[in-house]
């Protein structure tokens, strides 16, 4: 049989060392793994979204995969134009027609959350991000509980840049934060996480990575990383399309899965910290613990 | 030689693609395919070119918005944030009229609402210019920030889907959404209403004594003046026309295309009408010839890449450096005995921003 | 919400982070003063800071110093002016048209370079950029030592620069000629003054200190190259000039009060976080346009911007 | 002209120099020869190409076929700085000036010198202009003097720089007739120390009186050389516009009617915040010109343009036929009341340069019908009604759409003076309508004038040229410091006298004010 097409819109460029890079990782590894061919176009904006969707399902592409919240909408268009195609997003609401890949958002901020409370000496705690997104969001309501949990009185500083890629300004941010008392950081940016990892660096404070690993490049930041793997779960979701077995419903991935899990602490992580991360994480897969129900 | 002058649009294209053919080569593709899905993909397909058409209409609108306040010799560069604000109003404007109203009463009230929209926000560089003198390119530059933001903020505390994954507005009523004219595109009626728009004003400009007198504002502030024209008054008006352009921009990628106000939905359309109104000489009529080259190049470009390949970052470069050799093309005139000449009527005096502040001053 | 301002150490950060949000700023602000100066409207600046920026980073990567960095980045820049000056000097380009003309290249052509260039695009980098150099005595005063005293070299040169613009436009012969040319370029020819050649000088000198800003967010902020990272700084370059009505010293403080008041709104977020945060992230752009309408008397560019000078046009 | 072998090789000479804009030829094969310490005058008509030529000669433009050659030495003058290399320096017809710098800083622009000593300059300045004569601060910006001192730096300019062959390109044009008399006695003594002077006017007696020889140029042509003792003022106009001049206009007296228009203590602020007119008083009635003489720099412009609506009053009041014109607009002012305005900056006020000519003899009306109807242009009115004043008031122009720009400064004023009087005006303010213009142009407006005033017209009149101001005033009134100082009847105004009003001795001779 022919081989499968796949075709991924970004909203960024595939170099940007987080959420782009990484679903074109998964992307590039179903090609290699699966045979399937593939395209992908980057950094697409707002107005092109359904043109250059269909574009690819006109093109012949049995999958097309819009990597991101912001192409829920695009995505139900090309899905009801195309009903013979598999149309994927990223973090998007559940919609008909479309299969959307997501996270238990809250759990992953929630280990995140209980290692910064071990961590942290100021007892207070940050989280940065571009735009209030609520993927963001819940994040950070897991992260609040998380650290609420050790450090009932801690605080969670939240801030914005309202710009993805901008390095500059994320490590401005994060500086900032640093000199109120903040000594975790949880960036959830695109390229911008760069400049959280930076100012971590100068200033001797930690970062937890939420959709990468940061413990291989960065040991001596990273506190804890856990790892929104959206590669992997794209790569499951083609698979399961070559199976010709998707369905246009709602993935969802929690913490422990193949798709999302958790990633290096810091060599000098505390067992105390080992251990209280690894019984949630065991708790929540167990469905004892529920961080969004706070 | 006449003839080489006629064409000069055309050599200059040619002389991008030519030196660009080295940046495609540079990214392992062939220059000839790669040309070939351009063009193609913007005008040559069916498809294609229903999306040069939807791109056409917001350049072609953010191009209005920075001639006719240029042709009054005053430089609007925040057509960014009146389409920001254009499209909000005309959401709110959709979300919130009585659905007991007809559609066919509550789209033109929406419409309405989005230039007048757009019209409001340009007031304001438009007033701090006629009465405190205030250099219009900077208010109006910063306060597309501000809009940006503004609507950011209004979406986020006021008009947020409920659960929506992404800052974005509820959807906007069916009935009210604006027709598809291509069928299985996304090729809107308001595109119609822009290429109307373009024609109605180039009528406007030419033909009527709002033109004339917008004209003679644009030349010299101080005859103005003496000619009896309220210079005041026109420096409002051809601003709030300008915004009002741009706020249906806004709008019709509401009602027409995404169907939400999304947060930071425009990629830069503001900035890019500098681009068609200098190229179009500031003619309304040329404006849409250079919004449609403009979108077909970026329509092109992308489908290209898509057929081809290359770096979409390659493709980028490739249309700025067409957007430059057009540029240099146009400024060539056809003079005997002179090789460069000044930039066609109008242009000269208009970019020349603070004209109209001394008379203005009275 | 300004109890930040009496504790020492937070204020001097406060101080710090505003002074390095200014500091692109600024060096777009002066380069492109200096060209208005001379009449020509440079609204390339965004352009020239991004490729100020991807020289930087090319320079010192493929130096493996800082300084090759700043070298390479400046030949950017002035590869940009020449540009420019070609375009919208000798062939009376419409200005504007240029500028963004050469907007549009920059952030294409620095994007894909960066990919052919640097393995792993430009994020990958971990350049050495500079280091900040303790003045003795001086840097250790409270509050305001750390924050002019502990600085990089390119914290200097700025300063440097900004004397060196006021003190040439107001001090020197080659200053009058230049503001000549910028008000009424007729009027110096007629004197005597080489209006092309002048044009052409400023504006090479004018892009390459542009592109300095860009070595800035490249060398000493962030030592990698990221896409289209100059992120609007040279639009609020172009803003800073107006709001310092065409005087170095002026714009110089107007670029700082943009950039401390974007420090400030960093920490006015997470005070009042149901607040949405645009209506921070607003200010300092709002108090700007204040700044512009509270301002007494008004500011004329010089008279000539824009203007293409074409000796037999009448 | 004929080349004696003994005589030195001349201090400039042009040959064949030929110049064309477009199509249209402005220099046509032009041949000039300018002795070595003479004043050399250049006689033509609005347009003939004289500013054109001397542009060439100063490097501004380049002559598309000729030579130049500069003591016998063939060179190319490529740009005006090669020119003042040369010892050449031009005061231009329209200064060339930076109004907001200082006048040292205008003067020493373009010197080398790295740093900027203007202390320096500024006493070495003084001290020059004190040996012209001058009286001038060195530190005061340019947009702040009257138009008289902004000539006086031009010329301090040429000296400084130590050119030795100075161009005058209509230099008596923009001054007061008491300023005329030290400015031809500061060009004798430039002649006297050797320095070649390049003259342009349109003055008949000031070639008679200053130049050695004058050359008359016409269309482009260069139509003769003359020694000035072997010719007369009558023989030069023929020369010039070929056919003869009526130098003196009888007015004869007029039916005057009643009071039109009506100034009563009248104050304005002007554009520098002062006071500029301050408690002025007048009145002009039916079929009457009233000449307001006075030094520029006296209220006139703020007085004109108050007149006009375009400048805002503080005091007093303005009044046509018994109706005051407070908060009327300018255009009802001209439609309703029926007021011309002549303004005196034609370029800058007076017209929308970059329009057609056809455009701008309706600038006034365009909006109202017949020009339009319902917001709509009707061209072909416009076209019509252009066609017949060009026709009327001779407008010499290539055609009706070309850009007004273009045109000489003549034409230009032709323009503004068509579209007022053909209004058919009640009341006409006019300012300084003959400056610039050739003898046959000047004969032309003010033959205009009158006959204008012999349909009715109120004419306010003003003007620096007393001697024109005397040809066709009935009464003249002399401003002074923004208010009226004396006036009196034609008959009996005696140009000394008004001088010395103008001059400001007001208290000795206060006449019968209004
Ligand atoms: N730069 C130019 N472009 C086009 N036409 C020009 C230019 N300069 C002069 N001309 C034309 O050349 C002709 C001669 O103009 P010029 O200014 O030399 O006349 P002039 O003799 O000095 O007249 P005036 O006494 O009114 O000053 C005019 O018809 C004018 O329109
Ligand atoms: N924009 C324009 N600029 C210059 N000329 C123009 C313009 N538009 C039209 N004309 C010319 O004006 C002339 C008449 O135009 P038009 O028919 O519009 O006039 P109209 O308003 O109908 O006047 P009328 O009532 O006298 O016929 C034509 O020769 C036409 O070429
Ligand atoms: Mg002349
Ligand atoms: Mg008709």
């Amino acid at each position: 049989a022919e081989a499968l097409k796949v075709a991924v819109v970004l909203p960024g460029v595939v170099t940007d060392k987080s959420f782009n890079e990484n679903v074109y990782q998964g992307l590039t590894r179903a090609r290699d793994e699966l045979g399937v061919e593939i395209a992908y176009t980057e950094k697409v904006p707002q107005p092109s979204q359904v043109e250059v969707m269909s574009d690819y399902a006109r093109r012949g592409y049995d999958v097309v995969v819009g990597a991101g919240a912001e192409y829920t909408d695009a995505a139900k268009r090309v899905a009801r134009q195309f009903p013979d195609i598999d149309v994927i997003v990223l973090n998007g609401a559940p919609t008909d027609g479309v299969a959307t890949i997501n996270y238990d958002n809250q759990q992953f901020g929630y280990v995140l959350g209980l290692a910064a409370g071990h961590g942290s000496e100021t007892g207070k705690i940050a989280a940065l991000s571009a735009q209030q997104v609520p993927a963001f969001e819940q994040v950070v309501e897991g992260y609040r509980a998380g650290f609420n949990a050790v450090r009932p009185d801690g605080e969670v500083l939240v801030a914005y840049t309202n710009d993805w890629a901008d390095i500059a300004k994320a490590k401005e941010a994060s500086l900032n934060v640093i000199s109120q008392g903040a000594d975790v950081l949880l960036p959830y940016l695109d390229a911008g996480f760069l400049g959280v990892v930076q100012a971590a660096e100068e200033r001797d404070v930690h970062v937890v990575g939420v959709v990468r690993d940061l413990s291989g490049e960065y040991p001596e930041v990273n506190l804890l990383s856990t790892v929104l793997d959206f590669g992997g779960a794209l790569y499951q979701a083609v698979e399961l399309a070559q199976n010709e077995a998707i369905e246009p419903r709602d993935y969802r991935f929690g913490i422990g899965t193949d798709a999302g899990y958790l990633g290096g602490f810091n060599a000098e992580a505390s067992q105390e910290m080992r251990d209280a991360v690894a019984a949630a994480v065991e708790k929540m897969q167990a469905g004892e613990l529920d961080p969004s129900a706070e | 030689m006449r003839l080489v002058f006629l064409f000069k649009g055309v050599w200059a294209v040619l002389a991008a693609l030519v030196v660009g053919a080295f940046l495609v080569v540079l990214a392992g593709a062939d220059p000839l395919a790669a040309y070939g899905a351009l063009f193609s993909g913007a005008f040559f397909d069916y498809y294609g070119l229903a999306s040069t058409l939807v791109r056409m209409s917001p350049l072609l609108l953010a191009g209005l918005a920075v001639i006719v306040p240029l042709r009054a010799g005053l430089f609007n560069i925040g057509g960014e944030g009146q389409i920001y604000i254009g499209a909000l109003a005309g959401t709110v404007a959709a979300l919130y009229l009585p659905e007991a109203l007809p559609a066919a009463l509550r789209l033109p009230l929406i419409v309405l609402s989005g230039a007048l929209g757009g019209a409001l926000w340009a007031l304001i560089p438009a007033l701090l210019k006629a009465y405190r003198g205030i250099n219009e390119i900077i208010t109006s530059l910063l306060l597309s920030y501000v809009a940006i933001y503004l609507v950011g903020a209004v979406i986020h505390v006021w008009l947020m889907e409920p659960g929506a994954p992404y800052p974005y507005s509820r959807e906007v009523p069916y009935d009210v959404l604006l027709p598809v004219f291509l069928p299985r595109t996304e090729a809107h009626a308001g595109i119609l209403i822009a290429l109307t728009c373009a024609v109605v004003l180039g009528i406007v400009l030419r033909r009527t004594t709002l033109g004339q007198s917008i004209t003679v504002v644009g030349h010299n502030p101080a005859a103005a003046s003496y000619a009896g024209i309220n210079v005041k008054r026109l420096i409002l008006t051809s601003f709030a026309i300008g915004g009002a352009m741009a706020g249906l921009a806004g709008t019709f990628e509401v009602i027409g295309l995404k169907y939400r106000l999304f947060d930071h939905f425009s990629p830069g359309y503001g900035l890019q009408g500098i681009i068609v109104a200098f190229l179009a000489s500031l003619s309304p009529l040329l404006a849409i010839v250079a919004a449609f080259f403009l979108a077909g190049l970026q329509a092109g470009a992308g489908a290209m890449q898509r057929a081809v390949g290359v770096d979409t970052t390659m493709v980028e470069a490739l249309q700025g450096l067409i957007v430059l050799f057009v540029a240099v093309g146009l400024a060539f005139r056809y003079r005997p005995g002179r090789t460069a000449g000044k930039p066609p009527a109008g242009a000269p005096a208009a970019a020349v921003p603070e004209t109209a502040a001394k008379s203005a001053e009275g | 919400m300004f109890d930040f301002v009496f504790d020492a150490a937070q204020f001097g950060e406060f101080l710090a982070t505003g002074l390095r949000l200014s500091m692109p700023l600024i060096f777009a602000a002066m380069g492109g003063l200096l060209c208005e100066r001379a009449g020509v409207f440079n609204i390339a600046l965004e352009g020239q800071l991004l490729l100020g920026a991807f020289g930087a980073a090319l320079g010192a990567h493929l130096t493996g110093m800082a300084g090759g960095g700043v070298a390479v980045a400046l030949v950017f820049g002035a590869a940009s002016g020449l540009g420019l000056a070609l375009l919208g000097v000798t062939l009376r380009v419409n200005q504007i048209v240029v500028g963004i003309a050469v907007i549009l290249f920059a952030i294409g052509f620095t994007s894909f370079m960066s990919r052919v260039a640097f393995e792993g695009g430009g994020n990958s980098l971990r350049l050495d950029g500079f280091r900040p150099i303790d003045i003795p005595i001086l840097s250790d005063i409270p509050v305001i030592g750390p924050v002019l005293f502990a600085q990089d070299l390119l914290f200097y040169l700025m300063l440097a620069v900004v004397a060196a613009i006021q003190i040439v436009l107001f001090r020197t012969g080659l200053g009058l000629s230049i503001r000549a040319v910028g008000e009424s370029p007729a009027t110096a020819d007629a004197a005597g003054v080489p209006v092309f050649t002048l044009r052409y000088g400023v504006i090479v000198a004018g892009s390459m200190i542009a592109s300095l800003g860009g070595a800035y967010i490249v060398l000493s902020q962030v030592f990698l190259f990221s896409d289209n990272m100059s992120a609007g700084k040279g639009f609020i370059g172009l803003a800073a000039i107006v709001l310092g009505r065409w005087n170095p010293v002026l714009a110089l403080l107007a670029c700082l009060l943009f950039g401390l008041f974007d420090a400030f709104q960093l920490r006015l977020q997470f005070q009042s976080p149901d607040m949405p945060f645009q209506v921070f992230a607003a200010l300092p752009y709002v108090i700007s346009i204040m700044a512009l309408v509270g301002l007494i008397g008004r500011a004329q560019p010089p008279a000539a911007v824009g203007r293409p000078y074409d000796r037999e046009m009448r | 002209m004929s080349g004696r072998a003994d005589r030195p090789a001349p201090r400039l000479a042009l040959e064949g120099i030929t110049k064309r804009f477009g199509g249209f030829t402005a220099n046509d094969a032009v041949d000039l020869s300018v002795e070595e310490g003479s004043v050399h005058a250049i006689l033509g008509e609005n347009g003939a190409g004289k500013s054109t030529l001397m542009n060439i000669i100063y490097g501004l433009y380049q002559p598309d076929g000729g030579r130049i050659r500069v003591r016998g030495e063939t060179v190319r003058i490529n740009t005006p700085r090669q020119a003042l290399a040369l010892g050449i320096g031009m005061v231009h017809q329209h200064f060339k000036q930076v109004p907001t710098m200082t006048v040292t800083e205008n003067v020493i622009l373009g010197l080398p010198g790295a740093r900027l000593d203007l202390a320096g300059h500024g006493a070495r300045i003084r001290a020059l202009a004190e040996t012209l004569g001058f009286e001038i601060d060195p530190h005061e910006q340019l947009w702040h003097l009257p138009v008289g001192a902004q000539q006086r730096v031009e010329i301090l300019k040429l000296l400084y720089r130590e050119a030795d062959l100075l161009i005058f390109d209509e230099p008596t044009s923009v001054l007061t007739p008491s300023e005329v008399g030290p400015f031809f006695e500061l060009l004798r003594k430039l002649k006297q120390s050797g320095r070649t002077v390049v003259l342009i006017t349109h003055k008949l007696d000031e070639v008679m009186g200053m130049a050695d020889r004058v050359s008359v140029m016409r269309h482009g042509r260069k139509v003769a050389d003359v020694e000035t003792c072997e010719t007369d003022q009558r023989a030069l106009a023929r020369l010039m516009v070929g056919r003869d001049i009526v130098v003196d206009i009888s007015a004869g007296e007029g039916h005057v009617g009643e009071t039109v228009l009506e100034l009563r203590d009248l104050q304005v602020i002007g554009a520098r915040g002062v006071t500029a007119v301050d408690g002025l008083s007048l009145a002009v009635r039916a079929g009457e010109i009233v000449g307001l003489a006075g030094v520029d720099g006296n209220g006139q412009r703020e007085l004109a343009e108050a007149i006009a609506g375009l400048c805002p009053v503080r005091g007093g009041s303005i009044a046509i036929r018994g109706t005051s014109l407070d908060g009327v607009s300018p255009d009802r002012r001209r439609r309703r009341f029926r007021l011309g305005y002549v303004p005196e900056d034609r370029q800058r006020t007076g017209l929308d340069l970059d329009s057609s000519i056809a455009f701008n003899m309706a600038l006034r009306s365009y909006r109202h019908p017949p020009f339009s109807r319902l917001g709509w242009m009707r061209f072909g009115a416009i076209a019509a009604h252009a066609e017949r004043l060009a026709r009327r008031y001779d407008v010499r122009m290539r055609s009706l759409s070309q850009r007004v720009r273009d045109l000489s400064g003549g034409n230009q004023q032709k323009i503004i003076l068509a579209r007022e009087i053909d209004a058919d005006p009640d009341v006409l303010v006019v300012s300084q309508p003959t400056k610039g213009l050739d003898v046959g142009a000047i004969e032309f407006v003010q033959k205009t004038l009158l006959a204008a005033r012999e349909r009715g017209c109120a004419i306010l009149y003003i003007s620096t040229e007393l001697e024109d101001l005397l040809q066709v005033a009935d009464r003249v009134a002399v401003v002074f410091r923004g208010r009226i100082v004396g006036e009196m009847p034609r008959g009996a105004a005696q140009a000394e006298r008004l001088g010395l009003m103008m001059a400001g001795h007001a208290g000795t001779v206060q006449g019968e004010a209004a």
